[in-house]
Formats: C-alpha cells, structure tokens, sequence
C-alpha cells in the first residue's frame, strides 16, 4: 500500500511534466518524479524496527550478532545518494536553460516559444 | 507504520498544490515542503545519510528554484490548455498507474527487504563484513566510497557536467566571428 | 596490448578535468591535449579489438562490487564511439572557433565520451544509469551551446524527454532490485532465469523500452531528435547521430532485452515493430525536408530503424527456435549497419557544417552549384551519400544486402520488401540532397566563399576512406575479430550471465 | 543587491562560521557518523550562498570569485580521480582500490578513529571540496545572469 502511494507521487509528477505547459512548473514535476523513486528505493530496503546501518562501539562490543538481525539495507541508500545529487545537476542544468530562455522570448509559456516544427 | 502514512499523504498532498496552483511561487514552495516530508520520512526509515542530504540539497535546489521564479514579470500562469489532450494524457496515466498497481504484488511486502531472503545478496556482506573490509563504521559511506566508488566517480562527473552546461548555457556571447579573439 | 579497462573512462575524464582550467589563455594547449585523448582512446579500442575481459573495481569480487565487462559487442561500440569521436573532434579544433568557451566545450565533448565508453563497458544496471546520466547531461549542454533561440527550444524539450527517459530507466532499477536483490547484471540474468519473469520484472522490463526508446528516438518517442540533432554544433551532430543515440540507446536496450531478460516472442516482436515503424516514419518525414540537417536528423531515425530491425527480426528466430544460422545473420546486418551509420551519418553532419560553415544558411533551395566551390566537401559528401543509399561498392549496401538475405530466408518476406522500399526512399532523400547543394545554379550571394581549411578536411577525408574501406569487415579474416564476437553475444542471450561469471 | 538589513547582516556572519565548522566536521567524519562529501560539500556551498543572499553578491565574490571556485572545482574532480588512479598505480592493483586500508590498517585497532577507513576520508574530502565548489559556482552564475534580463525587459 506504501509503495502503491509512492507510484501515485511518481504519475502525479508524470502528469505535471507532461500536461503543464509552464517551463517551471514542468521542472517541478521531473523533481517530483524524482522524489518518488528516491523514496521507493530506500523503501525497498527498509525492515521493520531496524536500525540505521551506522555501526556504534556498543554494537561491536556486544557482538554484531544483533546488528544483523536488524540493520536496513545500506545498498538502496547508497544509490539514493547518487541519484540526489544527479538530480541536484539536471535540476541545475535545467533550469539554466529556463531562464536563459525566459531572456530570449520573454515567457515561461512553451506554447509561446514554436519555432521548431517538432 | 502510521507516521509513514501520514507524511507520504502530507507529500502527495503537497504534490497535487505544487501542480495545481497558477502561481508559481507558491508551487515553489511546495516543492519544499515535498523535500522536507521526504527528508523526514527518510529519517523514519533509518536512513540519516539521505535525510541530510535531502534536506541540505533541498535548500538549494530551492534557491536555486526560486532564482527562477522570483522577480520575473509574469508568476502566474495564464492560458487554457488544450482539453483533449489532456483528457488523453490523464486516461493514458491512469491505465498505467492501475497497471503498476499489480507490480507491487510481486515484491516483498514492505518492512521485510529483498536481501533478507536472497543469500548471496551483497547486502548482507555489506552489513556483516564492511566494517573489517574497508574500516568504515558508516556502512553507507563503505558502499559509496568503497565497494561501489566507480558510481560516486560517475556521480561527481555528473555534477561537474551540469556545471560546466549551466556555466556554457549561462554565458553572455555565445557566437564570435572566426578571427576573432576569446574574451 | 592489455590496458585495465577503467583507463577507457579515466582517460577523457582526467583530460575532461584538466581542461576548463586553461580557460581564457592556452586554447591551443587545450585542443591539442582533447585531441590527443581522442586519438590514444583510438588506438585503445583498436588494440583491444578480440579480447574479452572482467574487471572488477576496487579488488571487490561480484556482486560486492562493480565489475566492467569488455565483450564482443562493448568492443564494436567503443570502435564505433573512438572513431566518431576521434574524427568529430579534429572537425572541431577549427569549426568551433566561432564560438566562444572551446575549453568548455571540449570538455564537455570528452566527458560525453567519457560516459559513453562507461556505458558500453559497464557490467552493472545502476553503473550504467550513472555513466548514461553523464552522457546525456553533456549532450543536454552541447544542444544548447549556441544559446540562440532554437538551440535553446531544442536543448529544453530534449532535456525534458530525456530526463523523463533516465527516470524512468531509474524507476526499472529499482524495480529490478526489489525483485531480484543484485544490481549486477549477471547476477540479475540468473535470477531472472531462476525464477521466471514476474509481473513486476515485465513492468520494469516495459519502463526499460521505453527509457532506451526515449534515449534511441524510437518512433513513437522521437519527437526531441529532429530538433536536438539540426540544432547542436556540426561535430556534435555527428557524434549524436553517429553513437550517442545508438550507444545509449539501441546498445543499452539490446543488452537488458538480451542478455539480461532473454528474449522472447513479444519482445522480438516488439522490436522488430519499433525497427520498422522508425524506418518507414523517418524516411517519409526526412524526402520532405527543406533544411539539410533535419533532413539528415529524420533521416538517422530512418537508419536506427534499420540497426533495430535487424536485432529484432534476430531475436524473433531465436525466440521461435528458428534456424540460429538466419538468427545470426539478421543480426550482424544489424550491427554492422550499426558501424556502417556511425561512419557514414557522421561524415554527412560534418559535410553539412563544412556546407554551413562556408554559405551560412541550412536551408537545401537557397543552395545550388557548390560542386567546383567546395570540391573536398563535395567528394566526401557524395561518397557518404552513396554508402547510405546502398550503391554497391559502399558499405551501406553490404549491411542492406545481409539484412534482405536473412530475412528472406527466414521466410519474412514483407520484411525484406519494406527493407527494399525504404533504401529505396533513402536514395531518393540523397538525390535531393546532391541535387540542391552541389549542382544546379550557383546563388548570386555565394560566388566568393571558399573551401574550408585545415583539420576539418582531414576529418572529412578521414571517414570518407573508412565509408569506402568499411566493406572490408566481412572478409573473413576482419570478420571473425570484429563482427562475429558482438553477434555472439547477443544470439547467447542469457549465457551472458555464466560467461562474465565464470570469467 | 546591495543585501539586507544590518539584523540579518550581523546574524548570517556568525552563522555563516559555525554552518562552515559543520559542513568541514559532516566531511571530515562521514566515515563514521552519517553525512559525508555530498552533505559536507553542500552545507559549504550553502554557507557561501547564505553570505550571498545577506550581503549581495560583490561581498561573497570578493570572498571566493568565479574563476577561483571554478578552479577549486576542477582540483576537487581531479582530487577523486587521483585517489582512483593511486588504486590503480599502488602495487599494479586495482582502480579504486583501498590501498591505504587494504595495506597497512587491516586488521589493526584503528576502529572509529578518523584515520580510520584508508581511502574513504580522503574521498571524502575530495568530493567535499568539489561538490562545494561547484554549487556555489552555479548559484553565483545564476545571480550573475539575472540583472541583465531586468535590463533587457526595461528596454
């Protein structure tokens, strides 16, 4: 049922990226999107009552017999990490282009800006 | 169980303001506070690596955002869409939403994650034996910077690319003739 | 000669790193150190031509770590990739110079190749996720570096479908993850084979189509490419058009549908239908073209339909349990047409910005007569046109001629006449070309431009030669060391898995 | 942008250290607590856009200009890469590979020192000065770009 709502965040962006027609505001939804998976990802590797898995002193002095039992899935967060920061450079890159375009034709409106045929 | 309930409905709460509404500021606004639900539900499910990360990256995604919006003649969008386009593209989601549904079937239920029942998933190297492998008490760090550090060096390009792109796209002259020297 | 495999990606990127430093001063030392990492990345691929090799990073076994897989088919593209990119950027040393920022320039130039070199070795689903991102957000960049109007119209809406792709790509990980627990490829393949293939690995498997498809312009996600392509740099046309797309998209979508799936009767279908549907769609749109480099951009969807065509029709007789012989022809007239367009499309581009270069304007009727003006230009262009249109002696034919063998004998006889047709078209869309730009009359306006100068000549005549000599790969002897292992690797399917394994 | 008032002036100069002392403390103990280059390398650059959003853009260039954190940028990429390529050149050993660890902390008492983990802090550090870098650096283009479309409307 989570995961279900996380795939409901994800068409939601969809549809924002897809239907607006305000550079912005289809920004937002590629950044929503993004959101969306991130957040399936880390879900995927969650456990139920787990720990973070940071290993303290106390968890190798007592044998990590019971940090294994508990720990959450390192993997998914490392790639989460990955794919926040290339999000962080499309996002960046993307929205040079915007305003760079907002210069030249004076509107975020992309129904306004059609000299190419498509 | 129910704090992810709340903040995934108070994300795609957010989610539905940030695209609906005609103004483009306070869909901005929105977008943060999507990042700030995000950052919290990271935290809940034990991962304080990505929930800082979010959140830090969020603020300046955020600035960066509002360096868009802010201060430009028209926030407010104006304009009709074309109607069936738009019914076709809220049917063709739909479907695909109601097909992805099934999908969820398949995997694990959440709370029990895959590498528990796969045994030579790499995960559980990672949790019993990272720590003498690679000497880091953060087992995050161990992967990212470690077992799988050919991602981050492809992760670190990738910034530095969309840098150099939004430096190149921001630039003021972008044509000179050919004799001409660089400024 | 046995380099570690990582120096393919270390190699740009250090060089990509170095660069932006020399910004204002020492352009000169800039280009030539780009051009030296073109060039030694060029012997590279031709010094591991016939080998095939694991790397695992870092000394971490699979699936710990991430390992780079060079085979048969990683060694085809990184050919393809060194010797467009080794040719595109000599155009460039003197073509760029009318524009500013050539330090950044060639930097994002070598880091698109940097990401294209990772994708092809990459050995791991989320490796090539990342090394596809650094690629396309160079390519993003490099559309746009005119900063005009339409560069920056094309730049946009290419980096919003292109996005969309890499989510979704993205998306099909984490699937694939959550379903089978490994993020190795070969791992993932064995899994799959263990268990069979669940809805949800069908899902993903179906977001991954349309993430590559939106990556390769297949038909009906092409919208962005005959914007993106006209719109970009002449040199970066021809590495978009000649492997950009092929590498990151048809390469990434025939090793997930083959090597990592199995391929089956829906998917060989389903191939097989994009193949054709890009052909037909593209060769129509691209005889109405008025503008040289659109019509060379529809032109390139035409062509990615013939590469995709060949690999699906391949994959349906494997799926059908045909004759694996036709299988194995279908499909090395796939690739080497794949090899065949890298060449001849990029040397079209680079014609086109020397055309571009000399006249200024693009648009085919205020051209004519540029025949004794531009000799050079004149004589690659037409050699290009024939490899492309299939006039036997050329390269373009053999590949046509392998792909109508294999599918009439694999008793596809429609196939084989839509084949026909569509060159058919090609030549047509080429006759127009010649037709307008070097003969007819020459303008009033374009009585004093002169031939261009210099690298970019050398570049033209370069691929010119290899348009001629690439017939020369099905003698048996180059046959055997280039073509022969990329089509192995796609006809064993889902023995992938065991061979990088047991490597 | 001549800045804002002298409250958030005065405030955001005191904040703006300690902001720097975290993000250097998140980098310099990513091995061992969570955080890391990218969290550390963020909170940097955020310290530096804070002093930009306080105190106009000419105060935080006279701090650190353009050409300056685009150099820093490239040093920090190179950084990385040289860490990978020790891997690769240390003992005809892999690229990436943890040499420092692999060769002389294996096995020894070093647990949850901060020389602990071989390569990683260094990485870390790497990415830290990179990431930091470059944020800053698209930030200030940013702003850099905006007056000249108010010019250009104003026409």
């Amino acid at each position: 049922m989570l995961y279900a709502l996380c795939f409901l965040l994800f068409m939601i962006g969809l549809y924002c990226a897809v239907t607006k027609k305000n550079m912005v505001k289809i920004v937002i939804g590629i950044m929503v999107m993004e959101y969306a998976v991130n957040l399936f990802l880390i879900m995927l590797g969650y456990r139920m009552g787990g720990v973070a898995p940071i290993i303290g002193r106390s968890d190798l002095e007592s044998g990590l017999g019971d940090f294994l039992s508990k720990s959450v899935d390192p993997l998914p967060q490392a790639l989460v990490l990955t794919a926040i920061v290339i999000s962080l450079g499309s996002l960046a890159l993307m929205i040079s282009i915007c305003i760079r375009m907002y210069e030249k034709y004076g509107t975020f409106d992309i129904t306004q800006i059609r000299r190419l045929k498509g | 169980m129910s704090v992810f309930y709340i903040l995934l409905l108070f994300m795609i709460i957010a989610a539905i303001i940030a695209v609906e509404t005609d103004n483009l500021l306070s869909s901005v606004i929105c977008v943060g506070a999507i990042g700030f639900g995000g950052s919290l539900i990271f935290l809940f499910l034990r991962a304080p690596d990505i929930a800082i990360t979010q959140i830090v990256v969020e603020v300046l995604g955020l600035i960066i955002l509002i360096r868009a919006t802010i201060s430009r003649d028209r926030t407010f969008i104006t304009g009709d869409r074309e109607f069936f386009g738009m019914v076709v593209s809220v049917v063709i989601i739909f479907v695909i939403f109601l097909a992805g549904m099934k999908v969820f079937e398949t995997l694990p239920t959440f709370g029990t994650p895959i590498f528990a029942n796969v045994p030579d998933a790499a995960s559980q190297t990672y949790i019993s034996e990272g720590m003498q492998k690679t000497g880091a008490a953060n087992l995050v760090s161990s992967v990212i910077l470690d077992f799988r550090a050919y991602d981050t060096l492809g992760e670190a390009t990738v910034l530095f690319t969309s840098i150099i792109g939004a430096t190149v796209i921001l630039r003021k002259k972008a044509k000179k003739l050919l004799e001409e020297p660089d400024q | 000669m046995s380099v570690p495999l990582p120096v393919f990606v270390a190699i740009p990127l250090v060089t990509a790193f170095l660069l932006p430093v020399f910004a204002k001063r020492g352009k000169a030392v800039a280009t030539v150190l780009a051009n030296l990492a073109t060039i030694s990345l060029l012997v590279l691929a031709i010094g591991s031509i016939g080998q095939s090799r694991v790397y695992e990073v870092g000394k971490w076994s699979i699936p710990l770590g991430i390992n780079l897989v060079l085979d048969g088919l990683s060694s085809l593209l990184l050919l393809a990739i060194s010797v467009v990119s080794a040719a595109a950027m000599l155009f460039s040393v003197r073509y760029m110079e009318q524009y500013t920022a050539k330090a950044k320039y060639l930097s994002l130039f070598l880091l698109m190749v940097a990401g294209m070199n990772g994708v092809a070795l990459s050995g791991d689903i989320f490796n090539l996720f990342v090394f596809l991102e650094i690629a396309s957000l160079a390519s993003y960049a490099l559309v746009g570096f005119g900063c005009g109007h339409e560069e920056l119209e094309a730049s946009f809406k290419y980096m919003v479908l292109g996005t969309i792709g890499s989510i979704f790509i993205l998306f099909a990980v984490a699937l694939v993850y959550g379903n089978t627990g490994s993020l190795n490829m070969a791992y993932i393949s064995e899994s799959i084979q263990n268990s069979g293939l669940n809805p949800g690995l069908a899902f993903a498997l179906a977001l991954f189509v349309v993430g590559f498809g939106l990556k390769a312009a297949l038909v009906p996600f092409h919208a962005w490419l005959p914007d993106a392509h006209p719109s970009a740099p002449a040199p970066i046309s021809a590495m978009l058009s000649g492997v950009l797309i092929k590498t990151l998209g048809v390469y990434a979508l025939a090793r997930v549908v083959f090597n990592i799936f199995g391929i089956s009767l829906a998917t060989g279908w389903l191939l097989l239908t994009l193949g054709i549907l890009g052909m037909v769609a593209g060769a129509f749109l691209a005889i109405g073209q008025w503008d040289f480099k659109r019509l060379l951009a529809y032109s390139s969807i035409s062509q990615v339909g013939y590469v995709m065509l060949g690999i699906g029709l391949g994959g349906l007789i494997i799926a059908r349990e045909g004759n694996l012989a036709w299988a194995s022809l279908a499909i090395l007239g796939g690739l080497f047409h794949l090899l065949n367009h890298a060449v001849y499309k990029s040397l079209l581009f680079l014609t086109s910005g020397s055309v571009q270069m000399s006249t200024g304007t693009r648009e085919l009727r205020e051209m004519g007569g540029l025949a004794e003006k531009l000799p050079v230009t004149r004589a690659t262009c037409t050699v290009a046109s024939a490899a492309i249109a299939g006039i036997p002696p050329f390269s373009g034919f053999w590949s046509k001629l392998i792909l109508v063998v294999a599918a009439i004998q694999a008793g596809y006889y429609w196939v084989a006449a839509i084949i026909v047709f569509v060159s058919l078209c090609t030549l047509i869309m080429y006759l127009k070309v010649q037709r307008y730009v070097f003969l007819g009359e020459l303008p009033e306006n374009l009585r004093e431009i002169k031939e261009n100068r210099g690298s970019m000549l050398v570049a033209m005549v370069f691929l010119a030669c290899l348009c001629v000599l690439m017939g020369l790969l099905l003698t048996p002897c180059l046959r055997s060391s280039i073509l022969d292992p990329a089509v192995k690797v796609l006809v064993d399917g889902v023995a992938y898995s065991a061979n990088v394994i047991r490597m | 942008m001549k800045g804002m008032t002298i409250i958030v002036k005065t405030i955001s100069s005191w904040v703006k250290v300690l902001i720097f002392l975290f993000g250097i403390y998140i980098i310099l103990f990513g091995h061992l607590t969570p955080g890391g280059g990218f969290a550390g390398g963020v909170i940097l650059a955020s310290s530096y856009v804070l002093l930009m959003l306080a105190f106009g853009r000419e105060f935080a260039e006279e701090n650190l200009s353009l050409p300056v954190a685009s150099k820093l940028d490239c040093v920090g990429a190179l950084l990385f890469a040289a860490v990978a390529l020790c891997g690769l050149l240390y003992g005809a050993a892999d690229f990436f590979w943890n040499f420092i660890h692999q060769k002389y902390l294996m096995g020894t008492d070093y647990e949850f020192n901060l020389v602990s983990a071989g390569t990683i802090p260094l990485s870390n550090i790497a990415i830290g000065l990179k990431v930091g870098a470059s944020l800053f650096l698209v930030v200030l283009a940013l702003s850099i770009f905006r007056p000249e479309i108010s010019g250009n409307k104003e026409e």
